[in-house]
């Protein structure tokens, strides 16, 4: 019990400081009615609503929440209540729910005992306020502690650190079958008289080609001789003079021998377009 | 290479994946992580001795609801609010004893919440709680007007660094001693409440 | 209480900071941490003692362009990757073609891509292949408007595993057993092309 009258004293502290009037911190709350016109406001809005500012209101005069008295507490809630109405503060409706309630059980208990309950026990009208206030007061606190608790983002940070392969892994992966079948989508939809047949064969001899345009790039031109690597084997030799006839064939590269048995020379096509204009 | 797996080489592993993983990882999911399959006793051994290895520094290995994971200590947070000088907002009153109530008496229609706090509940609050990740409807009671359900979430316990809603700070006892017997007896929902 | 700042609690804070920072902090950033005036080189050392505290470990203490993180090794990879199965993301329909095309019949212009596949084809696409390091202009063709011709990098036999084109695998012989012989004999062309 002390230490939830501790919490109480807490909250209120909180109040306390809730309260500024003009700027100037009102540190004493009123033990009579008497509230500073401006400072109601303030106050009133540092309740959570009729519940909360009843709680204060037992707390304040030292009641026990337990054993209130209605009269003092319903006079006191009903003037304050009355105050905002003058202020023509926005009341909310529960306020005036709760000075009902109230006036109710005050009315209740002015009658003589004989209200039974079926098993023949007295029934105490404040039972369900007292009840009403209790949860709520323990929520309060609850609340209060929850508030108090270590929070991610406030009180400490989780951790995430770079992985710097990510990136460079999320690149698509293609393997040699998805052009296979990338392929085989281009011919059905095509599904034209057109037919590509193309075997290893033919696809070195592109290769080399290939290689060759990256070659003459580099170089300009070439003697026709240091386009063949003897070591790479006599299907090499093949294959490469294929796609030089190839490339001659699509005009892509120009075999020139300036006079008979002078060196033979290979270039880009268009760089003899445009080196020899003639 | 994995097999067999050294005690050491797996701590090294948690320990990478842990760091970078940016929440906490299940023990399901840590075990995901090796090809071998690891028993749950062998991976929590594991994990309770890195978390002794991280003892003494800034940063701890801890279990909440989600699972493990790594977090700075408190003392920590002066320095990192000195580099992140925005602070994340603190919740009103309303906000909390919201949040309390659903927390404490799960699961909770608004009408509910309202009810014990004696005031409506504004749908902003609400939503500043759903946003958060904390509060989530469960479900729809069986009243007219089918209200939904709040609970907390997993997020909710995480965040908070808990591991189940067990953890939670206890009610304060109110002053139940004090209360006639006879009352309680009369209405027995108020001790439970 | 930082003032004297001891090595060792430095390195303690400057480990949280860097494992909570989500990114790489440079030393002004790890400055402003700290209450107390730090000299540079103080830091630094500071930085270079916890680099080299951390050898040995799954995750490192690195000094890149924007400053100073920790980041996973790349021996961790596999793991990380168990963990987050995400599907790796996949090239278009358009990419793949555009692709092949050039890879089964290079050297070809973007004008000939678009004969085969009997559509346009988007710069983009071009530009996607090329980023990737998988094909190059390796020269231009003599015809008006000199249009660039793409050819495969050997960066793309060595992504996908070739040691050469011919290791691609080879179309279906489609063609072959419908065509009338007399038309293979006809037009050689066809063949090679």
């Amino acid at each position: 019990m002390s230490e939830v009258l501790e919490k109480a004293d807490a909250a209120e502290e909180e109040i306390r400081h809730l309260a500024r009037v003009q700027g100037e911190l009102w540190t004493d709350l009123p033990n009579d009615l008497y509230i500073p016109p401006d400072a109601l406001e303030v106050i009133l809005e540092a309740f959570e609503g009729p519940l909360d500012l009843l709680l204060w209101l037992i707390r304040r005069n030292s009641l026990n929440i337990l054993d209130i008295n209605m009269t003092a507490l319903t006079r006191q809630y009903i003037d304050y209540v009355e105050t905002m109405h003058r202020k023509r503060l926005e009341l909310a409706a529960e306020y005036l729910v709760m000075a009902a309630m109230l006036i109710e059980i005050k009315s209740r208990m002015l009658l003589p005992r004989q209200e039974k309950v079926e098993e023949g026990e007295e029934h105490d009208p404040r039972a369900e306020l007292v009840r009403r206030l209790l949860e709520y007061e323990q929520m309060k606190l609850a609340a209060r502690g929850l508030g108090e608790l270590p929070q991610a983002g406030r009180d400490f940070l989780t951790l995430s650190i770079h992985i710097p392969q990510l990136a460079a892994r999320r690149l698509p992966h293609v393997a040699p079958d998805d052009l296979l079948a990338a392929w085989g989508a281009i011919l059905k939809r095509a599904s034209m008289t057109r037919h590509h047949r193309i075997g290893r064969q033919e696809l070195s001899v592109r290769e080399h080609m290939s290689r060759i345009l990256k070659h003459l790039r580099e170089a300009g031109r070439s003697v026709f001789s240091d386009l063949f690597d003897p070591g790479q084997g006599r299907s090499s030799l093949v294959v490469t003079f294929l796609a030089l006839l190839e490339l001659v064939r699509e005009r892509l590269v120009d075999i020139v021998q300036n006079e008979p048995f002078a060196p033979i020379h290979a270039q880009l096509a268009v760089a003899a377009a445009h080196a020899e204009p003639a | 290479m994995q097999n067999p797996l050294d005690l050491d080489e797996m701590k090294r592993v948690l320990e990478a994946v842990l760091l970078s993983s940016g929440g906490a990882l299940t023990l399901a999911e840590l075990k995901r992580v090796f090809e071998v399959e690891l028993g749950n006793d062998f991976l929590r051994r594991a994990l309770e001795e890195l978390k002794s290895d991280w003892r003494g520094r800034a940063v701890e290995l801890v279990l909440v609801a989600d699972g493990w994971r790594f977090q700075t200590r408190p003392d920590m947070q002066p320095y990192l609010d000195r580099l992140n000088p925005e602070k994340p907002p603190r919740y009103s009153r309303a906000v909390l004893e919201t949040l309390a109530v659903i927390a404490y008496r799960q699961p909770v229609t608004r009408g509910d919440v309202e009810d014990i706090r004696g005031v409506a509940v504004n749908s902003q609050i609400v939503k500043t709680l759903e946003e958060r990740g904390w509060i989530e409807v469960i479900g729809h009671k069986d009243v007219p007007g089918r209200p939904a359900l709040f609970a907390t979430t997993k997020q909710f316990l995480s965040d908070l660094n808990l591991r189940a809603l067990s953890e939670l700070p206890p009610l304060p006892e109110m002053a139940r001693d004090l209360i006639p017997q006879e009352m309680l007896e009369e209405q027995p929902g108020a001790v439970g409440l």
